[in-house]
């Protein structure tokens, strides 16, 4: 009874979320609460037994999203020339009648939903069949690095070429981001530097556990990714990185180090396994691994990029 | 080893795209050159493989669905592998000297566009509805960075524009995959299929699924993001993204009706969806006759053109039509794809010499633009669909599957879309014909272009005219896995 | 590749030696002339050699096939057939004069490359068009004939051009759609059929079956050739087209466009449909009267023109309409009246034309009262016209003469009489707009005050075209009786339409 | 040696080829050779056998042949043509344009031979088209107003007419292809259309012969012309619609008594018309005019006693020639003699003039005897009075003519070959009618007998004569009433020309039919449209139709 | 009622929500928070889905919206980055053709 009070309560927060995050009249509010939806949804991946999700959910829906989202929310403060003023709004009858017909799509999406019986033979089911010799213990990251990993790296290359898109609109440094560059100076609050120092090494420590563990318990290459990101963007918001317009070379490798590694193994498994993006037998576990770490980078680095909203970073030597 | 050769025609393009992007293009051009023909290569082999051996298969990782994801390569994904291999390689050639003349460095443009090559081999080949999807996804991503390449206004507006419908697009898409998973259990295309039936489930996932691609794929009532997109694009690019990247959305929506929904579809849903191509094809016809600049006709062209692939769905469920009809759509989609990119190449050579491409301007530039107009007139004449152009071609077998079957006002259809297109077209090919004004003084002289450019358009366009010659193999080839009501 | 096979494939080298003088001609620059008027002519010349060298093969009895798979059931089909040849050699011949013409008359205007390609390919989709041997391809080289025709003719690229070629295409198309959706339907419905002299059986056996959509199928073809046959009400596009240069207005006019139309109503009537379903469709006799009503109506519309080429453009609205008439009525000696004056027309009215671009380019003359008196002046380009315009009257022993000489008789010999009235009146009223002209040309008195024109600039070679053409519209006429003459060769195609029971 | 058969040829294109000579610039070598070149008309005639010719590859196999009718007209055309020829190289003499009027003489001789001698039917018309537009550009050689004038009604009515011969020659062929010219009056007798195209013929060659009211050509048309081609005009020219009615009309076929008597009635009416409108006319050539008409009206009643009796229509054919070549002769020394110069010219003109009014001893009493001798037994009596009354209106207008030359100044140089010509003709006037009639019908002139014949003869002369000379003396002719040349064409014409102009201010004010509207409202509709659908609102909204619209039928189609 | 079905009825109606909000609101960043709820409730229906049987979690739709996740994060940061240059070009913050 309990579990679905519990339940009810959140259904009934993420509606109302949802429904602030859209029609508030507030935008700061909106981007705010878009943050706390984004936990409350991590709540409610582990309340659906998906702790991976749950993780992900809060360091990149919630975290890295919302670091976005407010600092576009700044940029939007700061205006230029003439005033736009706010947007014109929807007349009230069209609303209404939108309303009409997304009543009519989530009535019917709902009655589906419902109706849906669940199959006997699932992809699912298949997996934690094959799970024993996918060379992890997770299945999600047996699916993600083994059954399905071309939807992996398919959508690593998604989060580079998110990167490349960025490139291709940025603004120059001093308005793209979270703004100036603010050089960590004198004036700054005197815990930031000791706070940082502590953090930023256990940071690392985090994201190198949850890549570690992902192969056996919730976590993985996307969650340390995340992780690492969100170190990425303490540092640049607290001045320790420099965003330069374009990437140096170690980050272009970076960039794309993950791909490439996956694909040349991958590629490989085509001669010494059966197919490409097969493992050879008995190094499932080494390769994924290698393959995750590679990732990990791959994935927070674009990240953090597309939060500094520049090319490259560098460290900043006080 | 054919098997190989799908993966590689997904990864030979991402990769090349990433060494480019790690060693710079001004070094890397011979390697973008060497991925490019590479590609070509491979996607010849599929072809070719098809064609003698039957529909190609390759399980990644070796697991079978529906575990794992499966690349599958029939008649129709070589053919539309091969095309895209054409034109990407036409575009290819012709990016280079176009983006250094422009004054770029194409350090933007290479590796998306390679990307983006490499996502369309993968729509094409990949039967798995949750790989598409993450396929759907990378090609927004690569188009919308394109499109707003401009950086200006209209260009940055469109961008948005497109990004938003297609995102909402890609989740309605992602919802339906959803519930077809929730139903059947599995991913694969066919196997979805074979499972699904006629049930409400698949009924709202087919819906959802084909509103989002049709939002993707710029069809009527969802088209207007793409003229200001399209046309704003550098020409390469618009090349690319009118001639594959709008046409792999609705290959999807054929090859996901004609093998995963085939039970949804009734003669009613037929008119609905072919209605929405047949007003498409007027709509996009008539919109193309005002405007004032050479993309943008051939932008709201694509609309038009994209609308006669839908005519195929309510033509397939009638025996007498269906053949005819799916050779013709097929057919279509090839022709469309080189004579668009042939002619989006060559309003790139306009802007390239005059610095516009404002339809007045054609006037009097014959003796600068002898080669490029005449692969614009080819191309406009593949889209009217005259003879003797591979247009023509598609344009025959619709009309002759609409009349088999009686079906006049499909025939209708076909013949007053050709007839707009033959109204905007010549308004175009007229002013490249008409003297030049009284008064006219030439400010500057236009630049010489260099050979790649000038020749590039015209062999993309005369691709669409080797259809007369290879009507029956390539017929053949798509024969290869044709579904049972088409073969 | 062994000689015999060489020579089975006549036909498509003849096909191919206009389509790539056309290629070679758009690959050449624009100032290179020389190498231009070569290619022109060369490849003119070896076109007529083959079309001769089939000719002769035609005549002992060899017959030419050449077929390509297009699609499956559909062939791209070329068929040397009597009926062929004698719109193909006329092609090939008009071609070669007019190439010399079209030379010497564009010898200082820009965009020749332009123009001499098309003018080849043109040439090219009409030799096509004449060599077709089944509805698909017929339709291929119908339509590439139109798309080959445009740019000839907004050449000039003024207004008036420009509007003329929105007008032709508006007019050229729409048939075009109409043929396709006959076409089209007759090939969903019969499959891929050639023609066959006398009318495809299938076809007779489907108009039985279904005969209202033989009808209405039967109609659009003929509504889909009859706009470039420019029957009435179709035929707006032709006095407008007469903006073009005068040796593209001698191609529409005379060995291309009107010609493919009027072609096209002879191969759809004789060897698709075949007389007698035309005729218990009743598809011929509305023909019938529409040509009838269009050999009037040009008259009369040409008699109030002042343009010269406008009024020859009326004319030739008039005229075309007497091969239509002759096919329709149906009957061996009407049949064989529309053929012959599918030459005859050819010949004289590309003449006419030859001449008002050689009385526009030498003297810059273009209404009919700046004619006055120049006769005397240009006697040799006047008498050509003359010989042209009497043959249009219809007076003998110029060819016009003998067309109408069977037009009548078929007419007569379809119990048609009313048409004889149709006929006697139109030759009142071709004399009435050509009389008046050839009396201002020769009798009225120059001018004062008119321009001297330094003789060297009218080319020679405008002259001798004109001359060439006119000598061998009287000829056909004077000897039409003679086997070779267009009116023999015309009476073999009829025999294997109506063979001999 | 050329083959018999082939002189045919010579005799037609002879003239023609004689054209070359001009080259030569040598006025006596040009008179000489041109004065010459008809004579190898006569050669046919001299050459024995049924001479045929067929050239199978020319026009629609081409034939040729001499026969009664041909044959005797050969013998006019051959000394008209000579005496023609020599006077107009006689009279134009230096002028540039000598060239251009030989030519289109030559090039009507060449074809009037061709109308003869042509045995089928193809040819026949052939050469018929030819001469009638051959003769155009004699009738407007002056290149004047008037000869425009009088050119435009010649062309128009020749033109006409040639209309309905066509529709009339496609309806013999109909039934025989290409027929021989002989088999011809059969197969109008036998023809489904008989009365329609026996109508055609009727009429088409009566505008060449000038039938009233079909003559209004002629008047016109002498008077404009040079001399030269005045003579051929109504010497020859007109004959050549008698060569048409007696060739391809049923002519002693069958009986078209009906027909037979209003051509007849036409013919009486024509000479009568004639006579009486010369009368009044000033000009010496106009008068000739005139006079041709109602001379040919006489010809045409010929043709009516043919119609009427099968029985008579051999010597009426015969009586026609006899008094065609009479005609043609003393038209053309009459003509001729108009362009001589000088005061003693009326004297030339005395001779031929008492012929046509059929003076005793003159061809012309010839050929009235040889009408009487046709008419009389259909009509009796009537017919000599009634050729009597019109005689003495010839008389009348010989009269006129003389006087109108006795005082009028000549037309032409006076050169001693123009006289040669003229006396030429006299002289062929006084033989060539005799000899024929002495040859063909030896009766005839035995005729010539009795007092009564004689009085009968010369009673128009003396009436006519006496009734001029009184007039003359007494009135000078001022108070004739004044007709135009061509009595109603002229009225005609003003009158078209006003209706013309009266039909075309209706048409101005006829409400003219709206446009249709124009592509800018497509395109603002479009645009319109365009512009409500490019908000992302609307898109969605659409797009969740198009999603609710497809799960419905889907919905459906599970069913 | 389950509780896969329940989340999936609130997956439901979330998506509701999110599309109603990115038809009515002309915002740019209110629409792109709209698209991102849109996705957060895809993935809550496939998370709920994978939830029904009782017997076995479901790793595909898990591993689906893992991926899920990245794209949109990805997609959010290309379009704020778009939003920002389109502002800063035009200083609009909707779309020109919504303005009245």
């Amino acid at each position: 009874m309990t579990e679905w009070a519990f339940d009810a309560l959140l259904a009934g927060g993420l509606l109302g979320l949802a429904w602030q995050i859209v029609a508030s009249r507030v935008l700061f509010r909106s981007v705010v609460l878009f943050i706390v939806f984004g936990l409350l949804m991590a709540v409610t991946w582990a309340r659906l037994h998906a702790p991976d999700l749950a993780l992900a959910e809060a360091a990149i829906g919630a975290g890295i999203t919302g670091a976005l989202l407010l600092s576009a929310y700044r940029a939007f403060l700061s205006r230029r020339g003439t005033d736009p003023g706010p947007p014109p709004v929807f007349p009230r009858w069209a609303a209404v009648g939108v309303a009409a017909l997304v009543g009519a799509l989530v009535g019917g999406i709902g009655w589906v939903v419902v109706g849906l019986e669940p199959p006997e033979q699932t992809a699912g089911r298949e997996a934690l069949a094959h799970l024993a010799i996918s060379g992890v213990e997770n299945p999600v990251t047996a699916v993600l690095l083994n059954f399905r990993s071309i939807d992996t790296l398919s959508e690593v290359v998604v989060l580079f070429v998110a990167f490349l898109a960025a490139r291709v609109v940025a603004q120059d440094l001093a308005h793209a981001g979270p703004g100036d560059w603010l050089r960590a100076s004198r004036n700054e609050p005197v815990l930031v530097q000791p706070l940082i120092a502590f953090i930023a090494p256990m940071t690392v420590l985090a994201a190198g556990y949850l890549l570690w563990s992902g192969e056996h318990q919730p976590g993985g290459a996307f969650q340390a990714g995340a992780v690492l990101a969100a170190l990425g963007v303490l540092l640049r918001l607290t001045g320790r990185l420099r965003p330069t317009s374009e990437p140096s070379l170690a980050e272009r490798l970076s960039l794309v180090g993950g791909v490439v590694l996956f694909s040349a193994i991958g590629l490989a498994g085509a001669g010494v396994a059966s197919a490409v993006l097969a493992y050879p037998e008995g190094w499932e576990y080494e390769l994924i691994l290698l393959v995750e770490t590679a990732l990990t980078i791959a994935i927070a680095l674009p990240l953090v990029l597309l939060f500094s909203g520049s090319g490259g970073l560098r460290r900043e030597v006080r | 080893m054919s098997g190989v050769a799908l993966p590689l025609s997904f990864f030979v393009p991402l990769l090349t795209a990433l060494v480019v992007f790690v060693i710079g293009v001004r070094r890397a051009y011979g390697v973008i050159l060497l991925g490019a023909l590479t590609t070509l290569a491979v996607a010849l082999y599929v072809a070719y493989a098809v064609a003698v051996g039957g529909p190609q298969v390759h399980y990644l990782g070796g697991w079978e669905p529906p575990l794992g994801v499966e690349l599958y390569a029939d008649g129709l994904s070589a053919l539309m592998l091969a095309m895209t291999a054409l034109v990407g390689a036409g575009v290819t050639l012709y990016a280079g000297p176009y983006l250094r003349g422009k004054g770029h460095d194409g350090e933007r443009f290479w590796p998306l566009w390679l990307v983006q090559w490499a996502t369309l081999n993968g729509t094409f080949l990949s039967a798995d509805l949750f790989n598409l999807y993450v396929m759907l996804e990378l090609l927004t991503l690569t188009a919308a960075p394109l499109a707003a390449m401009a950086g200006d206004r209209p260009s940055l507006a469109a961008a948005m524009r497109y990004l938003l419908l297609a995102l909402l697009g890609s989740m309605a898409y992602l919802l339906g995959v959803a519930l077809l998973y929730g139903g059947t259990g599995t991913l694969h295309l066919r196997e979805a299929g074979e499972l699904a039936g006629a049930e409400p489930y698949t009924a709202v996932a087919a819906a959802l699924m084909t509103a989002g691609l049709f939002a993707k794929a710029a069809v009527f009532p969802l088209h207007i993001w793409l003229m200001p997109a399209h046309s704003n694009a550098p020409a390469p690019a618009s090349a690319a993204l009118s001639a594959l990247v709008a046409k792999a959305g609705l290959y999807l929506v054929l090859r996901l009706w004609l093998w995963t929904f085939p039970a949804l579809l009734s003669a009613p849903m037929g008119w609905l969806i072919g209605g929405l191509g047949a007003v498409a094809v007027v709509y996009g016809s008539v919109q193309a006759l005002r405007q004032p600049r050479l993309k943008q006709v051939i932008a709201y062209s694509t609309i038009a053109q994209l609308g006669y692939l839908l005519l195929l769905l309510p033509l397939v469920a009638l025996p007498a039509a269906a053949v005819s009809a799916w050779h013709g759509v097929v057919l279509h989609a090839l022709a469309h794809g080189f004579a668009k990119a042939g002619a989006f190449l060559a309003a790139g050579n306009m802007i390239y010499c005059l610095g516009h491409d404002r339809l007045e301007g054609l006037r009097g530039v014959t003796p600068y633009l002898s080669v490029t107009l005449l692969a614009l007139g080819l191309a406009f004449v593949s889209l009217m669909g005259l003879p003797p152009s591979g247009g023509f071609l598609a344009k025959w077998l619709l009309l002759e599957g609409a009349l088999a079957a009686g079906q006049w006002f499909w025939g209708g259809v076909v013949l007053l879309g050709g007839l707009i297109a033959a109204a905007y077209s010549f308004r175009v090919l007229a002013l490249a014909h008409a003297e030049v004004p009284h008064g006219y003084a030439e400010i500057r002289s236009p630049r010489r272009l260099p050979p790649a450019m000038e020749w590039a358009p015209l062999a993309l366009v005369l691709l669409a005219y080797g259809m007369l010659l290879g009507g029956v193999p390539i017929l053949e080839l798509l024969d290869q896995g044709a579904p049972e009501g088409v073969r | 590749m062994s000689l015999d096979a060489v020579h089975e494939l006549l036909p498509l080298w003849a096909l191919l030696a206009s389509v790539i003088t056309a290629v070679v001609i758009f690959a050449l620059r624009d100032h290179r002339q020389r190498q231009r008027t070569f290619w022109n002519l060369f490849g003119a010349s070896v076109k007529l050699v083959l079309v001769l060298l089939m000719l002769h093969g035609v005549m002992l009895g060899h017959s030419y096939e050449v077929v390509y798979p297009v699609l499956p059931g559909v062939t791209l089909l070329l068929t040397v057939d009597a009926l062929a040849l004698l719109f193909a050699f006329l092609s090939a011949v008009l071609w070669l004069v007019t190439t010399v013409y079209a030379v010497a008359y564009l010898e200082h205007s820009g965009q020749r490359a332009r123009f001499f390609g098309f003018f080849s390919l043109c040439v090219a989709a009409t030799f096509g068009i004449a060599l077709a041997g089944n509805l698909f391809t017929f339709f291929l080289f119908y339509e590439l004939l139109t798309l080959a025709t445009w740019p000839l003719v907004v050449h000039r690229g003024h207004p008036a051009a420009l509007a003329a070629g929105r007008t032709y295409l508006a007019y050229t198309l729409g048939g075009g759609v109409a043929l396709l959706t006959g076409v089209v339907a007759v090939q969903a419905a019969l499959g891929d059929v050639a023609f066959s002299a006398g009318g495809i059986p299938a076809f007779s056996d489907w108009a039985e079956a279904e005969p209202f959509q033989a009808t209405a199928v039967l109609a659009l073809m003929l509504a889909g050739v009859g706009v470039k046959a420019a029957l009435v009400p179709l035929h707006r596009w032709l006095p407008v087209a007469m903006v073009a240069p005068a040796p593209v207005s001698a191609l529409l006019h005379a060995v291309a466009v009107v010609k493919a139309g009027a072609f096209g109503v002879v191969r759809i009537l004789q060897d698709v449909a075949g007389p007698e379903v035309a005729q218990t469709l009743g598809v011929a006799p509305v023909l019938v009267a529409l040509a009838a009503v269009t050999i009037l109506y040009g008259s009369v519309r040409a008699l109030a023109q002042t343009d010269l080429k406008r009024r020859l453009a009326f004319s030739t609205v008039s005229q075309v309409s007497y091969i239509t008439l002759g096919v329709a009525l149906g009957g061996p000696l009407a049949l064989l009246g529309g053929l012959v004056h599918l030459v005859h027309q050819g010949l004289m009215k590309i003449t006419l034309f030859f001449c008002a671009g050689y009385y526009a380019e030498t003297r810059g003359i273009h209404r009919i009262d700046e004619l006055d008196g120049i006769g005397p002046r240009m006697p040799w380009i006047s008498a050509a016209f003359t010989v042209g315009a009497l043959g249009m009257i219809g007076l003998p022993p110029v060819a016009g003469f003998i067309s109408k000489w069977y037009l009548g008789l078929g007419a007569l010999e379809q119990g048609q009489t009313w048409l004889l009235g149709v006929l006697v009146l139109s030759t009142l009223l071709n004399a009435a707009y050509f009389l008046p002209v050839l009396r201002r040309i020769w009798m009225l008195p120059e001018p004062a005050g008119r321009p001297e024109v330094p003789p060297e600039r009218a080319s020679r070679w405008l002259l001798y075209p004109a001359l060439f053409t006119a000598a061998a519209a009287l000829l056909a006429g004077l000897l039409a009786a003679w086997d070779v003459s267009p009116l023999g060769w015309a009476q073999r195609i009829v025999e294997q339409e109506y063979p001999a029971p | 040696m050329i083959p018999a058969e082939w002189w045919l040829g010579v005799a037609i294109l002879g003239p023609m080829l004689a054209l070359p000579v001009l080259a030569t610039r040598r006025p006596l070598l040009i008179g000489a050779v041109m004065a010459a070149a008809p004579a190898v008309q006569l050669v046919p005639l001299t050459l024995s056998g049924d001479l045929q010719l067929s050239v199978p590859w020319l026009l629609l196999e081409a034939r040729f042949a001499v026969d009664a009718l041909g044959g005797g007209l050969l013998l006019l055309s051959a000394p008209v043509s000579a005496a023609v020829l020599l006077m107009a190289v006689a009279q134009t003499q230096g002028n540039i344009r000598q060239a251009g009027l030989l030519a289109a003489l030559t090039a009507t001789i060449c074809a009037f031979a061709g109308v003869l001698l042509a045995a089928d039917l193809a040819t026949f018309y052939f050469a018929y088209a030819v001469m009638t537009l051959g003769a155009y550009p004699l009738v407007v050689y002056r290149r004047d107003p008037e000869a425009f004038r009088a050119g435009r009604v010649y062309l128009g009515m020749a033109v006409l007419a040639e209309a309905a011969i066509l529709a009339a020659v496609l309806l013999i062929a109909a039934s025989g292809g290409n027929p021989d010219l002989a088999a011809v009056p059969g197969l109008v007798a036998e023809h489904p259309k008989a009365g329609l195209l026996v109508g055609l013929l009727l009429a088409g060659f009566a505008v060449k012969a000038g039938v009233v009211p079909l003559h209004a050509w002629l008047p016109l048309a002498h008077p404009a012309a040079p001399i030269p081609a005045s003579a051929l005009l109504s010497a020859l020219l007109v004959k050549a619609a008698l060569i048409g009615w007696w060739r391809l009309l049923p002519v002693g076929e069958v009986a078209l008594p009906t027909l037979g008597l209003a051509v007849i009635a036409a013919g009486v009416v024509t000479n009568l018309y004639a006579n009486l409108i010369g009368i009044t006319q000033h000009r010496a050539k106009t008068v000739l005019a005139y006079s041709t008409v109602s001379q040919m009206g006489l010809l045409t009643t010929l043709l009516g006693l043919g119609l009427i009796a099968p029985g008579v229509a051999g010597a009426a054919l015969l009586a026609t020639v006899l008094f065609a070549i009479h005609h043609g002769l003393a038209k053309g020394a009459l003509f001729l003699g108009c362009g001589l110069q000088g005061r003693g010219r009326g004297w030339y003109l005395l001779l031929p003039a008492l012929a046509l009014v059929g003076a005793p001893l003159t061809a012309g009493a010839l050929g009235k005897l040889a009408i009487k001798e046709v008419a009389e037994p259909l009509f009796g009596p009537l017919a000599a009075w009634l050729l009597t009354a019109l005689s003495v209106l010839t008389a009348l207008l010989m009269v006129r003519l003389l006087a109108l030359v006795a005082r009028g100044e000549g037309l032409g140089g006076d050169a001693p070959a123009s006289r040669g010509a003229v006396v030429g003709l006299i002289v062929a006037g006084l033989v060539v009618p005799w000899a024929v009639a002495a040859l063909f019908w030896p009766e005839l002139p035995g005729a010539m007998e009795g007092v009564g014949y004689w009085l009968d003869s010369s009673l128009p002369l003396i009436v006519g004569g006496a009734l001029g000379a009184w007039l003359l003396v007494h009135r000078h002719g001022r108070d004739l009433p004044t007709i135009p040349e061509g009595d109603w064409i002229k009225p005609a014409l003003l009158g078209g020309l006003r209706l013309r102009y009266a039909l075309l201010r209706i048409w101005q004010r006829l409400p003219h039919p709206p446009r249709p509207p124009s592509l800018s409202v497509i395109t603002r509709l479009s645009a319109a449209i365009e512009s409500r659908l490019v908000a992302v609102a609307m898109s969605g909204v659409l797009f969740l139709v198009l999603v609710l619209g497809i799960s419905l039928l889907g919905l459906l189609a599970g069913r | 009622m389950t509780q896969a079905a329940f989340f999936s009825l609130v997956a439901g109606a979330l998506s509701g929500i999110a599309i109603y909000g990115l038809i009515t609101q002309r915002h740019l960043l209110r629409r792109i928070l709209a698209v991102n709820v849109l996705g957060n409730s895809v993935f809550l229906l496939l998370v709920a889905l994978a939830r029904r049987d009782p017997d076995y979690v479901d790793p595909v739709p898990h591993a689906m919206v893992l991926t899920g996740i990245v794209i949109a994060v990805s997609a959010t940061a290309f379009a704020l980055v778009l939003a920002r240059r389109y502002y800063s070009e035009t200083g609009l913050t909707h779309l020109p053709e919504d303005e009245e």
